[in-house]
């Protein structure tokens, strides 16, 4: 056992430049902005450490720590990291620093920015390596308020509506999982004679049926609003749409995933039975919403909220990678939930950059682009095409497993799920077409390319894109075991008699 | 060379690179530019390691001539493991030199006919992207690998077609082209899950057997994988029901329609219906849908091809048609003759379309045959090598249409298909017609355009040349030569193909082939010539009739239009509505309810302290209230 | 003979000093012919300060019952009589900042609150029904005039109301206290306990009493539905006092309905169950879906600490050790932040004048930073949004209730702390995010912000590192009798 | 003594509801209060009833203070009424309603 | 019939009338005198229940005193004020005796399943008040109910202190400022944004 705390530095890291923006009110916007850079940066050489010492083949915990935070309610700090969530790690941290450089131009309150987005990157990453179900669910609504300021202060027009729509729904959402747990830990005080929240021990606890399908649902319905599973899922594009360029690249790439990572981390490993119980409906709701956002998203006449429609559709992959339940699906599921984070936060990152320019968010308005800039249009090209699943690029591998998995599971569903990669195709495309192509219209002639910061930017992102289409082995061989793992918990060691389940429970528990 | 043959896909990857990201810096100005040289050196590269894999592959006996080569680990996740293996073997070697060879042309041609673009080095990273990925397509040992080829020779053809993305009908055309063969590539991706599911693997040796042994698997799970693959292959060729893209498609610029939408991309499908033939063949069912579907297309794209004007558009349909031939002869079984109209394909095509190229380079992109004519005048060289093509194409001995397109007349008729043979006439008997047409239409007669149309400057002859001459004589050699015969060499992929002995003999059938194509010829010329100008180049836009409706390919791309584009749109509309109004309206009245009731407050909450008094009177009552109930 | 009574009074050290520095400020008052507040703020803080160590000093005695049974020391007092003198100093200092800066003369605020406090602190340690009673008078009748103190029509209006009402409420406490005696022959907390646990003659009578009781005190914590007093007097009431009834009243007096119903009516826990659950679920969704509309900023709080009260009271569902604990919390969390936040609205306000409106709250983050920071980080502890307080109190309460098996209980409340997000959220959104429009009458003066940091920091604080406290609290709620 | 307890206990419950309804049913904030003075009475008779029941005098004393406090109730009670009415020249608290909603 | 059952069914009835009678009579004047012939009723309870140092304390303290307090006030403020006996609130007369009825109904439910219509008082109450119901009394007083008896003296100072306040303040102790500030307060600033009403401080709510 490594005796460097790694996790617990990981989380700590982004705080470093806190104090800082804290107390040094007098701090020159670009001081802030390098403060900002400089603490994201050390939270990824913190998480590379972290990275390069977990030991590749086990499908277990590691680098676990435990210490009792608030002893007398069970409270406790223990984190560790497994295959699901190492990855996850990596995406925050990488695409943090790129979300503070990608907001380089925000001109007012800097200082504040910089330091609620320090503070939201702690949480996300604490969410990801939270075991504690109670500190899991801190920082889950932990980055609620910083995510609601960071809209909501620095986002577009509707920016309080949306910034309060975001708020209220999760944490809607939140008050169901907030009874899981709770209910969860009470249970586990009456077998285990003491409260926890200790996911190994909550493990062990012993549910009803009932029991186990009700705490379930309130797991689920917690986690399903932040995927968000259709129909849950009205937020999102009005959160994306209103949030500013590290907004949206924040929210897509990294918040959305805590909730598939929670369905995969506690829904799966708590609920197994209920899980199976649960996972057919789960997966039709995961179809539709992979053709419900695609078919929706095509109709839209804004570009963010399109790629907000888009997410929803390829959210809805992952979750039905996650309740495929084959061990091809959770690997592609969470290899999806990192490309996910890649190409979508992509797609915002270049279409920030083109809207910094042409301050409109409306097809209709565009046209033309490439010509006036092509390196741009390039990259938003780059990021449209990982987007909807090309081979060689990073959603491919991940998509095609998600679909694979999903196939030897569920024919019918998994061919319906497929027609999104042709929707994927028509309302990418379409879009670009009238966005990016056609006549340049003298408005926009005279556009600045892609700079040399902005290019900096991308370059990373694309690289790790590439890497991921092409070589993906050491993404995937990091959550095979994991993913195996859970996979036969769920698939081969079903009792025969849960199968043929009875009706939905009736009675509360 | 057959180690190093990833070189083959890496040059013109790494040239693509290249071009792309610095290809504005190699200096140069029009046709002097050094990023078309760069791509064309990349890809004569390229072909000179394919050359190289295939001298190497007929020094060893037969048998062996199947090589694999490992280059690197893709995907490895559950069940799934998947590698960039290359496999040189005859069929993948001959399509490799097509692609190389017939790319390497293009490449020298287009560095003239891209010499006024503005970015000449985008083009040509585009196209050597796709020969690289088009490589990767024809080399891969494995169904995931040649799909991710499948796809990327996909995604070059729709950044070339949109090339000229200022012309929306160009950033149309390439949307549409993308997107079709993409509802294509999903059912080959389901084949792919199917025959994963079944096999656990995508490897051509576990899937496909060795040594010509068929494959263990249920004739209903082959038929199943056979007719998914096929749709891939379908929406690839461009053939029924998915072919509205193809003739969108020559929005682009002329050298990627004569590579990608005549020489290359297009064949993938007929190159994944051999591959993959032991799958096809454990299946009758799937061989005959194979068949059927090409000899639909044959017909179909003929007699659309007809009703052109556009001159690109007349021979987008025409590989169509071609392409349909070559399906008719994997249906039936004739894998080689299949392989061998490629080839032949090939190099006629793309001399025609590249022949057309000149024309437009000459006339400033008058492509309309009725404001062409008399264009031998102007432009000797080209109306020259066009009617090389067309001679070729049209299937009179001793020219390459003959030996691989009448040849599969010719089998078919021997093993007794005699649905195949007469209908395969038919269509022969429509290409002779629509070739002849055009060359009449655009070559003989007199100018009807303005102006002075100049004739192209070598650089874009002698490519042509080349062309041409593989086009007139590549049957030929490839029939007749004893070493090079394809089907001797195709063999140990293929198998061994018996020849039946029904039907008519050789000589009868000949001699009803070269009838059948002179008759084409005579109804051309009939209809065509000079004389008759007047009846053809005086319609309106919409013409009466029977052209009409070739014009407009049996109206096809219409009922599509109307599908997508109105019963699609409204429904998409009706589902954004009722996104907005019931889902999130749903949300939004929670909170209004809410809003509402709490606006309610002052209703009770008036300021007048007895009624707080009765609330509170209230409360105290119900509280005794439930003290009653209790005891 | 009489004989004569034990008199314990060491053991209420706390309350005599309230009460005696009560009645020196009294004495000032009427004598001191200056306008110079500060000596009175001194005093009074220095008041406090000596009952807080004399409460500190009790910390580590075993609990007794002390004066015939009709008080008791224990931690539980300790703990609320420190909590009480923490809000009444803030209290204080609040007054005086508020009075001062507007050269009103108003020493006998100082005398009220000290005996408001030491009505409380009393009511803190009450082991008897008619002690409860008499405290509840005590700080009651002084809170009616601390209302009024400014004599503007609005306090004068709340101060009437709050009057009227109280004093029906009063009776119906009396009733309470006069059923319970009917029902058990004695008024102490323990001998209720005894009887009660003893015999099953007269649980009608007792289970009415104590729903009286209910109704009584239900009243001063402002429950639904006796809570309608609450907006037009924590609206009408001048800020300082405001924040100073709104903290205190609620610790008081819910300490005392633990006593009371945890050991006192502890035989009927499971009737009176149902009844708890109803009342707290209906306050918390009343409460904060009134909240949602209001525009005055005071009143928006005083709605919101209707379902604030229902939370506190949600705890009682399981009157055992972690359920005190977690009423005591939440009780500590919202005490800091609704004090603060009274406080910095008082600030924003504009003094005596009270522009409360929200409009004054727009673009209020550029202009005011450091007001606006802490605002929101007491309206985000309200919210219960971590790492505050408020979260760790709602955990801990809802913890409490679902261990009760009232898992209903926990969604209700914390769907109705979405609601609650929204409306302490909107006073965040019109600082932070909407620009200025109104002209500023901020009160921008360092002092009562530094001095306002405080309760901010331990806001955080205490949601980063809730186990320095909640070990003290479940001592406290071990309670013996 | 010979009449039932209970009889007593229930009088009191009627007064004590009376006074309920007297602080409903007037505007007069002078009413209102004399409505919960009756409350309070009505509590004090059922005190004193369970005194006699109990057979000890506690009960008489918790009315003993019930007096006192209502004593001290209605002194700040028309203070503040009477201040109310410098104010507002009124003691009709349905008029006194700015504070609402 | 025994004697205490007659006082009490005399009384009774009378202080229930007369409680009525508070609530109905238009005049407050006539409303506190039924108050007082109330009071006066209960103290004869009282004195059946064996209680005579109450019985004295009542007639004493709030017929004697509370009520003149009362009256002086009712006088001071003018008899008729809030006379008017118009139900200007929707439904409160009906629903306030509805309730009223039902606390009565709740409460004798409570009584009769605690105590029992039936039950008579024990006998003994003599050997309770054997030095004298006031003695006795005194002797619990200031045993066992010592502290409360010092807190209510606490209670008594601080009504004394409100008073004054309340009192006092009118006169003299109004600053320069308060006049000044006067002008615009109160309504407007109370007022919560009626519609079309007298401007509210920063517009309406957004």
């Amino acid at each position: 056992m490594d005796t460097m705390p790694w996790l617990t530095l990981v989380i700590a890291a982004p705080l470093v430049g806190l104090p800082v923006l804290a107390l040094w009110r007098s701090i020159s916007d670009d001081a802030a902005r390098w403060v900002g850079l400089g603490s994201t940066l050390v939270a990824f050489v913190v998480s590379i450490g972290m990275l390069v010492t977990f030991e590749t083949g086990q499908a277990g915990l590691q680098m676990v720590s435990k210490h009792p935070w608030v002893e007398s309610i069970g409270l406790s700090w223990f984190v560790g990291v497994d295959g699901f969530s190492i990855w996850l790690v990596m995406v925050t941290t990488f695409m943090f620093p790129i979300a503070v450089v990608a907001s380089w131009k925000v001109d007012h309150q800097v200082r504040r920015f910089m330091a609620v987005s320090l503070f939201l990157e702690t949480v996300i990453l604490g969410a990801f390596l939270a075991l504690d179900l109670l500190l899991f669910f801190l920082f889950f609504e932990a980055l609620l308020f910083p995510m609601y300021y960071v809209i909501g202060v620095w986002g577009s027009k509707r920016r309080v509506y949306a910034a309060t729509k975001f708020l209220l729904y999760t944490m809607f959402g939140s008050a169901f999982l907030l009874v899981g747990i709770l209910y969860l830990s009470v249970q586990a005080a009456d077998q285990l004679g003491r409260p926890t929240f200790d996911l190994t021990l909550l493990e062990q606890v012993r549910l009803s049926t009932e029991q186990g399908r009700w705490l379930f649902l309130a797991f689920f319905i917690g986690f399903a609003v932040k995927v968000p599973v259709w129909p849950l899922h009205t937020w999102l594009p009005d959160a994306h749409t209103e949030a500013p360029t590290k907004g949206s690249i924040v929210l897509a790439a990294i918040l959305l995933k805590t909730g598939p990572y929670g369905m995969l981390r506690f829904n799966l490993d708590l609920f197994p039975d209920a899980s199976r119980y649960f996972a057919d409906a789960i997966m039709v709701l995961a179809v539709v919403g992979i053709i419900y956002g695609a078919v929706v998203a095509m109709m839209q006449s804004d570009i963010k909220r399109l790629i907000a429609y888009s997410s929803v559709s390829h959210m809805g992959l992952i979750v039905l990678g996650i309740f495929a339940f084959s061990a091809e699906a959770i690997d592609g599921a969470v290899l999806q939930m990192v490309n996910h984070g890649l190409s979508t936060g992509m797609l915002f990152l270049v279409f920030g950059m083109l809207y910094e320019r042409t301050h409109t968010r409306e097809i209709a308005e565009l046209g033309g682009i490439v010509h006036a800039t092509p390196w741009l249009a390039g990259a938003y090209v780059i990021a449209m095409l990982s987007s909807i699943g090309l081979p060689g690029l990073n959603n491919f591998v991940g998509e095609f497993l998600v679909l694979l998995g999903t196939f030897s599971v569920d024919r019918v569903l998994a061919s319906i799920a497929i027609v999104g990669v042709i929707l994927s195709a028509i309302y990418m495309l379409w879009s670009y077409q009238r966005a990016f192509q056609g006549p340049v219209s003298a408005r926009w002639s005279s556009l600045p390319d892609i700079s040399w910061r902005e290019g900096a930017l991308v370059a990373p992102i694309v690289v790790a894109m590439l890497w991921i289409g092409l070589q993906p082995a050491p993404v995937l061989e990091r959550l095979r075991p994991t993913a195996e793992q859970v996979s036969q918990r769920l698939i081969d060691d079903a009792p025969a008699t849960d199968i043929a389940a009875d009706g939905p429970a009736e009675e509360a528990p | 060379m057959i180690d190093v043959i990833w070189l083959a896909v890496a040059l013109p990857l790494v040239a693509s690179g290249a071009n792309m990201l610095a290809g504005k810096r190699f200096g140069g100005r029009g046709a002097g530019h050094r990023s078309g040289w760069v791509a064309t050196a990349a890809m004569t590269a390229s072909f000179v390691v394919a050359l190289g894999a295939l001298l190497q592959l007929l020094s060893l006996p037969a048998e062996e001539r199947t090589q694999v080569v490992t280059v690197a680990e893709w995907i490895r996740a559950g069940a799934v493991s998947v590698s960039f293996d290359l496999r040189v073997d005859p069929l993948s070697i001959t399509m490799a030199l097509v692609v190389t060879g017939v790319g390497s042309l293009i490449h020298l041609y287009a560095i003239g006919y891209m010499e006024h673009d503005a970015r000449p080095w985008r083009f040509f990273g585009y196209t050597n992207l796709f020969c690289a990925f088009m490589l990767a397509l024809v080399l891969a040992d494995d169904f995931l690998l040649l799909y991710l080829g499948w796809e990327g020779v996909g995604l070059c053809s729709y950044l070339l077609i949109g090339f000229w993305s200022d012309r929306p009908e160009a950033a149309s055309a390439a949307k549409k082209a993308f997107i079709t063969t993409r509802i294509g590539d999903v059912a080959l991706m389901l084949g792919l899950f199917v025959m994963f599911m079944h096999f656990g693997s995508f490897e051509f040796d576990t899937v496909l057997g060795h040594e010509g042994a068929l494959p263990e698997i249920a004739t209903g799970t082959a038929t199943a994988i056979s007719l998914l693959l096929l749709g891939g292959a379908v929406g690839k060729s461009a053939q029924l029901p998915l072919h509205v893209w193809l003739p969108d498609a020559m929005a682009g610029p002329t050298p990627v329609s004569a590579l990608i939408h005549a020489a290359t991309m297009v064949t993938a499908g007929v190159y994944l219906v051999v591959r993959s033939h032991a799958l096809f063949e454990v299946s009758e069912v799937a061989l005959t849908v194979v068949a059927i579907v090409g000899i639909s297309g044959a017909l179909y794209g003929g007699l659309a091809s007809i009703g052109q004007y556009d001159m690109k558009r007349a021979l987008a349909y025409s590989t169509m048609s071609q392409l349909g031939f070559m399906f008719l002869a994997a249906g039936l079984g004739f894998y080689p003759i299949a392989i061998a109209l490629l080839v032949a394909h090939a190099f006629y095509k793309a001399l025609l379309f590249l022949a057309s190229g000149n024309v437009m380079h000459g006339l400033d992109d008058e492509i309309d045959v009725r404001r062409l004519g008399g264009l031998r005048l102007d432009m000797p060289w080209t109306a020259a090598l066009f009617a090389a093509g067309a001679l070729s194409l049209s299937g009179l001995p001793p020219f390459s249409g003959f030996f691989t397109k009448d040849a599969i007349l010719e089998v078919a008729s021997h093993d007794g298909v005699v649905w195949a043979y007469v209908l395969g006439s038919l269509a022969a008997l429509v290409s002779a017609w629509y070739i002849a047409r055009l060359f009449f239409q655009a070559f003989m007669g007199e100018r009807r355009y303005q102006g002075h149309a100049h004739e192209a400057p070598a650089l874009m002859r002698i490519p042509l040349v080349v062309l041409a001459a593989g086009g007139l004589f590549a049957g030929i050699v490839l029939a007749f030569t004893p070493e090079g015969r394809l089907a001797t060499f195709l063999e140990p992929t293929l198998g061994h193909i018996e020849e039946g002995h029904a039907g008519p003999s050789t000589a009868t059938l000949i001699a009803i082939s070269v009838a059948v194509t002179l008759a084409g010829i005579g109804i051309a010329w009939r209809l065509y010539r000079p004389a008759n100008e007047a009846r053809w180049t005086s319609f309106p836009e919409r013409e009466p009739g029977m052209s009409a409706v070739l014009g407009r390919a049996f109206y096809v791309d219409a009922l599509y239009g109307f599908v997508v584009g109105t019963i699609g749109l409204r429904a998409g509309e009706a589902l954004s509505r009722f996104d907005r109004t019931v889902v999130d309206g749903a949300v939004n009245g929670i909170g209004r309810l809410t809003t509402w009731a709490s606006g309610l407050a002052p209703v009770w909450q008036s300021g007048r302290a007895r009624r707080y008094a009765l609330s509170f009177l209230a409360g105290g009552a119900a509280l005794l209230l439930f003290m009653v109930v209790r005891i | 003979m009489i004989s004569s009574p034990r008199v314990e009074l060491w053991a209420i050290l706390p309350v005599l000093v309230l009460f005696a520095g009560a009645l020196v400020a009294l004495l000032g008052a009427a004598f001191s012919r200056r306008s110079d507040q500060a000596p009175f703020a001194l005093f009074t803080l220095s008041v406090i300060t000596a009952a807080a160590a004399a409460s500190l000093w009790l910390w580590d005695r075993e609990p007794v019952n002390v004066l015939q049974g009709m008080a008791s020391v224990d931690r539980l007092t300790v703990i609320g009589t420190l909590v009480l003198c923490g809000i009444g100093a803030y209290g204080t200092y609040l007054g005086f900042h508020y009075f001062e800066r507007d050269d009103l003369r108003r020493n006998e605020f100082y005398a009220l609150l000290l005996f408001a406090l030491g009505g409380m602190a009393l009511l803190v340690a009450a082991a008897d029904l008619i002690v409860v009673f008499l405290a509840v008078e005590v700080l009651s009748l002084s809170l009616y005039v601390l209302t009024a103190l400014t004599f503007r029509r609005g306090p004068i209006e709340a101060a009437m109301k709050y009057f009227l009402l109280g004093a029906f409420a009063s009776a119906f406490l009396l009733y309470g206290v006069a059923l319970s005696y009917g029902a058990t022959g004695t008024t102490s907390v323990q001998g209720l306990a005894r009887a009660l646990t003893g015999t099953v003659g007269s649980q009608s009578l007792a289970l009415a009493g104590a729903l009286l009781l209910v109704v009584g005190l239900g009243f001063k914590v402002a429950l639904v539905p006796f809570h309608m007093w609450t907006p037009d007097v924590y609206q009408g009431a001048p800020s300082p006092v405001t924040a100073f009834m709104s903290a205190a009243t609620k610790v008081a007096v819910f300490i005392a309905m633990i006593r009371v119903f945890a050991v006192g009516f502890s035989a009927l826990r499971w009737d009176l169950r149902p009844v708890i659950a109803v009342l707290a679920a209906v306050s918390m969704i009343v409460g904060s879906v009134l909240a949602i509309s209001q525009t005055d900023v005071k009143r928006m709080l005083a709605y919101s600490s209707v379902a604030q009260a229902g939370f506190v009271l949600t705890a009682f569902v399981s009157p055992e050790r972690d359920g005190i604990a977690a009423a005591l919390f939440y009780l500590i969390a919202y005490s800091l932040a609704v004090v603060g936040a009274f406080g910095v609205v008082m600030l924003i306000s504009g003094g005596i004048g009270e522009q409360t409106h929200m409009d004054r709250f727009r673009g209020l983050g550029r202009r005011r930073p450091a007001l606006s920071l802490l605002l929101t980080v007491f309206l985000v502890s309200l919210a219960g949004i971590p790492p505050t307080a408020g979260f760790a109190a709602k955990v801990l309460v809802l913890g409490a209730a679902t261990t009760a098996g009232l898992w209903p209980l926990t969604l209700i409340g914390y769907l109705t702390s979405v609601a609650g997000a929204f409306f302490y959220l909107r006073i965040v959104a019109l600082m932070a995010m909407q620009e200025a429009e109104a002209d500023d009458v901020a009160d921008g003066s360092p002092l009562p912000q530094i001095v306002l940091a405080v309760p901010a920091f331990a806001v955080v604080a205490l949601g980063i590192v809730p186990g320095v406290i909640v070990p003290l609290l479940q001592e406290a709620g071990v309670l013996t009798w | 003594m010979r009449t039932p307890i209970a009889y007593f206990l229930v009088l009191s419950a009627i007064l004590f509801a009376i006074g309920s309804v007297a602080v409903l049913v007037r505007p007069n904030a002078l009413r209102i209060f004399m409505g919960v003075e009756l409350q309070l009475n009505a509590v004090n008779l059922t005190l004193v009833a369970f005194s006699r029941m109990h057979l000890e005098l506690d009960g008489q004393i918790l009315a003993f203070f019930s007096m006192v406090v209502a004593a001290a109730e209605v002194v700040v009670g028309l203070a503040i009424i009477v201040a109310v009415f410098r104010r507002t020249a009124t003691t009709d608290v349905d008029r006194a309603s700015v504070l609402r909603g | 019939m025994p004697l205490d059952n007659v006082v009490f069914w005399v009384f009774a009835p009378l202080s229930i009338a007369t409680g009525i009678g508070m609530i109905v009579v238009r005049s407050a004047v006539h409303a506190a005198l039924f108050l007082v012939v109330n009071f006066f009723t209960i103290a004869v309870m009282y004195l059946l229940l064996d209680a005579p140092f109450l019985f004295a304390v009542q007639i004493i303290v709030y017929a004697g005193a509370i009520m003149v307090l009362f009256l002086f006030v009712i006088m001071l403020l003018g008899v008729d004020q809030g006379a008017g006996t118009g139900e200007r609130l929707f439904g409160q007369r009906t629903t306030a005796v509805i309730f009223g009825v039902a606390v009565v109904v709740e409460l004798a439910t409570a009584i009769r399943a605690g105590v029992g219509f039936a039950t008579r008082a024990p006998e003994g109450f003599d050997s309770v008040n054997a030095e004298g119901n006031p003695s006795a009394l005194a002797e619990v007083l200031f045993r066992d109910y010592f502290f409360p008896f010092e807190v209510t003296s606490i209670l008594l100072i601080v009504a004394a202190v409100a008073a004054m306040v309340l009192a006092l303040r009118r006169s003299k102790a109004i600053t320069q400022r308060e006049i000044a500030g006067h002008a615009g307060d109160d309504l407007e600033r109370y007022a919560l944004a009626p519609p079309g009403g007298p401007g509210t401080v920063g517009g309406q709510a957004p």
